[in-house]
Parts: structure tokens; C-alpha cells; sequence
């Protein structure tokens, strides 16, 4: 089963999630890939970010369950992570984390981009960026403000 | 009952609600008349192509779940108990 | 500077080496990559694995900063660590932690396949297989067993 | 001096030592012959292919740091005070 979540700041840790992945994931594991995306304090035009402030919908988690589920059923995956924070997130702040568990990096290797671009593609949330000079709502998928 | 409608990032902020109840209307159509009705300038600018009534392109409708470019668009019929979400493309994860 | 090192077995964890990444690498990074290489219980013929054995050379360190200075010089890589375990290494224990902090996640996710190529490659490191039947000198790059 | 000779992997192993010094010898083909005179058959198997006196394609030997496929191979001279190194292909990392 695949082992998502949505937190407020300060509810997960990167270690934490370390210790529950490797508990069940048996004795053909060889690769662990890991990922966590961090606020950033320039913006795309240089701007000095304050922080980014998250938005989800009640369906987010259901769609990262989907996402996560798709890719922990091939063959050698046994267990893939994804964790959101959605909250008011401070540039050096951890915003996601997606964890896999495999049994050779290569599997790993191809898992962790794809996860990232569904999640920022297909899953229900929003980031509003607040800068020193103003605050807009990122549209990812719209072409670059 | 009517229909319900949830708000997300601009469009929360533009109505300054997460959801809004409203009469049962014909249409998608219908129902934006009736947002921009009921929250006048803000939500014409969020939901329209400048001075015109093209739908920016930016601008998620979901019926139930749905896409109404999947169903018949601004055509998409609605009935009581329908709930319509209306957000921009979505951005998880960082840049 | 890049950071790397070879231990035995204790000297370093996961949890202390993302410390140490984080420390100064400044507020433009975005993305922060991590591979653990975890040894398997089952060989490549399906056998049970007792344990691994590594040994290295003196130039192994040498070797790795080598490869580490050549991928953190890129414009949008800031820190890159590689630290391996050379040790009696038993199955579901780690021999080897890459992390890679950059700018976006594009940069990261191209250099960690990178940087595990390389040391499989090119690092004076060898290791023995111990099954439950036999022992043997694994020749990666020579064709398989 | 001579020339000090190190050994990894199998190659530690056949030998029981991780370094040897050897006296003086004119190219890396004598100084083979000669570990295969201090060492004996453990030491034939690892380096030649069966029943043969060609190298096996798995053996790396290194003249102060340099493979001899990018010297003069078998022939590459050797001088007092040279370091030679033996090992198989490297394997660092996991499966």
C-alpha cells in the first residue's frame, strides 16, 4: 500500500518517513530514491520570496494515493511515498517529499521524475507566491508569468 | 438544494468564500452569470479573457468531478445537487 | 565544496549527512536528491545473501571527490556528497548515500544516475558476495556470473 | 628498492598479503612471471585465461597509476621504486 499525506508544517520529518519506509519493504529492496522540494528564496524573476502559500482540495489525497499506487504496482517497486505540505512554507522550508523503494536503482531513477511531474501535473493543489513586492497565485501549466 | 460551488486559490480569493450555494440554473453558462451577478468585477476579471467572454484558458470547471471540456462545455447542463469546482491549473510540489 | 568519504560500518547516517547538506547551501537550491544503496538478500542467481564485503584503495576518496567536484560544478548543482560504506555489509544495511542539492529538480534527477554510474565505474572499490553457498568477487563490468 | 607491488580483491587473496616488494624486473611481463614463482597456481588462475598466457580481460594492472593498456601493455618497462597495482573490475555500490 502506498503511504501518502497532506500535513500542516512541522507534522513530518524526512527521517521519519525514512524509518517507516524501510519497516516492511522485505529483503529485495537494493535502491532507495528520495526527493524533497524546497522552497526557494528567489523567485523566477529574481524576486526575493517571503514565503509560498499552499492550497488543496479534499481530493488531493485521494490523488496521491492514485499516483503513488500506479507506480508501487510494477514489478520492482515495492513502496513509494509521497508526503505535501501545505501550509505557509518559508524559502529553505521542505515542501514535499516522495520516497522509492526498489530493487535496482534503475527503477528507482525512472520512478522519481515521473512521480514529481504527475504530482505537480494531476494533484489538487495550489501555491500562492508572496514576494517582497507582490503576491500571485502560480499558474505552472499556463505558461511562465 | 441547489447547486454547490467550491472555490480554489484565485477564484477563493476573488469570492472571499471556499463555497457558495446557488439556485439551481440551466447551464455552466448560467451559473458564471450568476457568480459574476453576485461578485461583480473581481470575478469577471478571474474568469474572462479581457473585455471579452472567453473563458480564460487557465480556468478549470469540474461538474461532479468532471471536466466540462470532457462534457458540453459553457453547455454542460446542471440540476440541484450538482456541485461545480472552479480553480486555475494546478502547481503542487516547488518550482 | 563537495563532500565525501568512505567508513566503516556506524560512522554515518542518513539523517547527519542531509544535516550537513543543509547547512550552507544557501537559499537558491530547490531540489534536494538522495540515493541510498541498500544491500539485497538475494543474489543475482536468486541465492540467499549472507553478506557483502567491500575493500577499497587509497585513491577511493580521491576518486570520489573527483567525481563529486565534476557534477557540483555545473551552474545549477550546489553540493554534491557521496559516501560510501566499505565494510562487512549485511543485507537491508546501506553501503552507499549520494545527495545532491540544485537549483531545480531536473538538475538533480540527471546527476544522481550520473553520480551512482561513475562510482560503479570508476572508483577503486570492490566487493565480495557471500551466499549461503558460496563466495565470490563481483566483476560488474565484466559480464555477469 | 625494487618495486612494491599491491593487490586487491581476488587478487589479496590468492596472494594472503596486500602489498609485496619484488626486486627489480625489466617490464610488467616479468614481474608477473615472477609473482606467478612466489605465488603458484592461485596466482596463474587469477591472471591468465585457462591453459593460456594471455591476460584475462578482467585483470587491470597499473603502473604508478596508469593502466597499462595505455602504456606499452605487457611490455611497459619498469624501473626501482615503480608501484604496481592488481585488481579486477571495480564494483563499489549496491546491485
Amino acid at each position: 500500500m502506498p503511504d501518502v499525506g497532506i500535513y500542516s508544517k512541522g507534522k513530518v520529518t524526512l527521517p521519519d518517513l525514512f524509518r517507516k519506509l524501510r519497516q516492511d519493504i522485505g529483503e529485495n529492496v537494493g535502491a532507495i530514491g528520495c526527493f524533497v522540494g524546497v522552497v526557494r528564496g528567489l523567485s523566477g524573476e529574481g524576486e526575493r520570496v517571503k514565503f509560498l502559500r499552499y492550497q488543496s482540495s479534499e481530493d488531493a489525497v485521494k490523488k496521491l494515493e492514485q499516483i503513488a499506487a500506479d507506480i508501487e504496482k510494477r514489478p520492482n517497486i515495492r513502496r513509494v511515498m509521497i508526503h505535501h505540505i501545505v501550509d505557509q512554507v518559508a524559502p529553505g522550508e521542505d515542501a514535499i517529499y516522495v520516497l522509492v523503494a526498489g530493487h535496482r536503482r534503475d527503477d528507482v531513477f525512472k520512478a522519481l521524475p515521473e512521480l514529481m511531474n504527475r504530482v505537480k501535473a494531476e494533484v489538487p493543489i495550489w501555491k500562492k507566491e508572496v514576494t517582497e513586492r507582490r503576491e500571485y497565485w502560480i499558474h505552472e501549466f499556463a505558461g511562465k508569468k | 438544494m441547489g447547486i454547490t460551488v467550491k472555490f480554489f486559490a484565485n477564484f477563493r480569493e476573488a469570492v472571499g468564500q471556499e463555497r457558495v450555494e446557488v439556485a439551481a440554473v440551466r447551464d455552466v453558462a448560467a451559473l458564471l452569470d450568476e457568480l459574476v451577478r453576485q461578485f461583480g468585477e473581481r470575478m469577471v476579471d478571474q474568469l474572462y479573457e479581457l473585455g471579452s467572454k472567453k473563458l480564460r484558458e487557465t480556468v478549470n470547471v469540474l461538474v461532479n468531478g468532471r471536466g466540462i471540456n470532457l462534457l458540453s462545455g459553457l453547455d454542460t447542463k446542471l440540476k440541484d445537487g450538482d456541485v461545480v469546482a472552479i480553480f486555475p491549473p494546478v502547481s503542487g510540489g516547488t518550482s
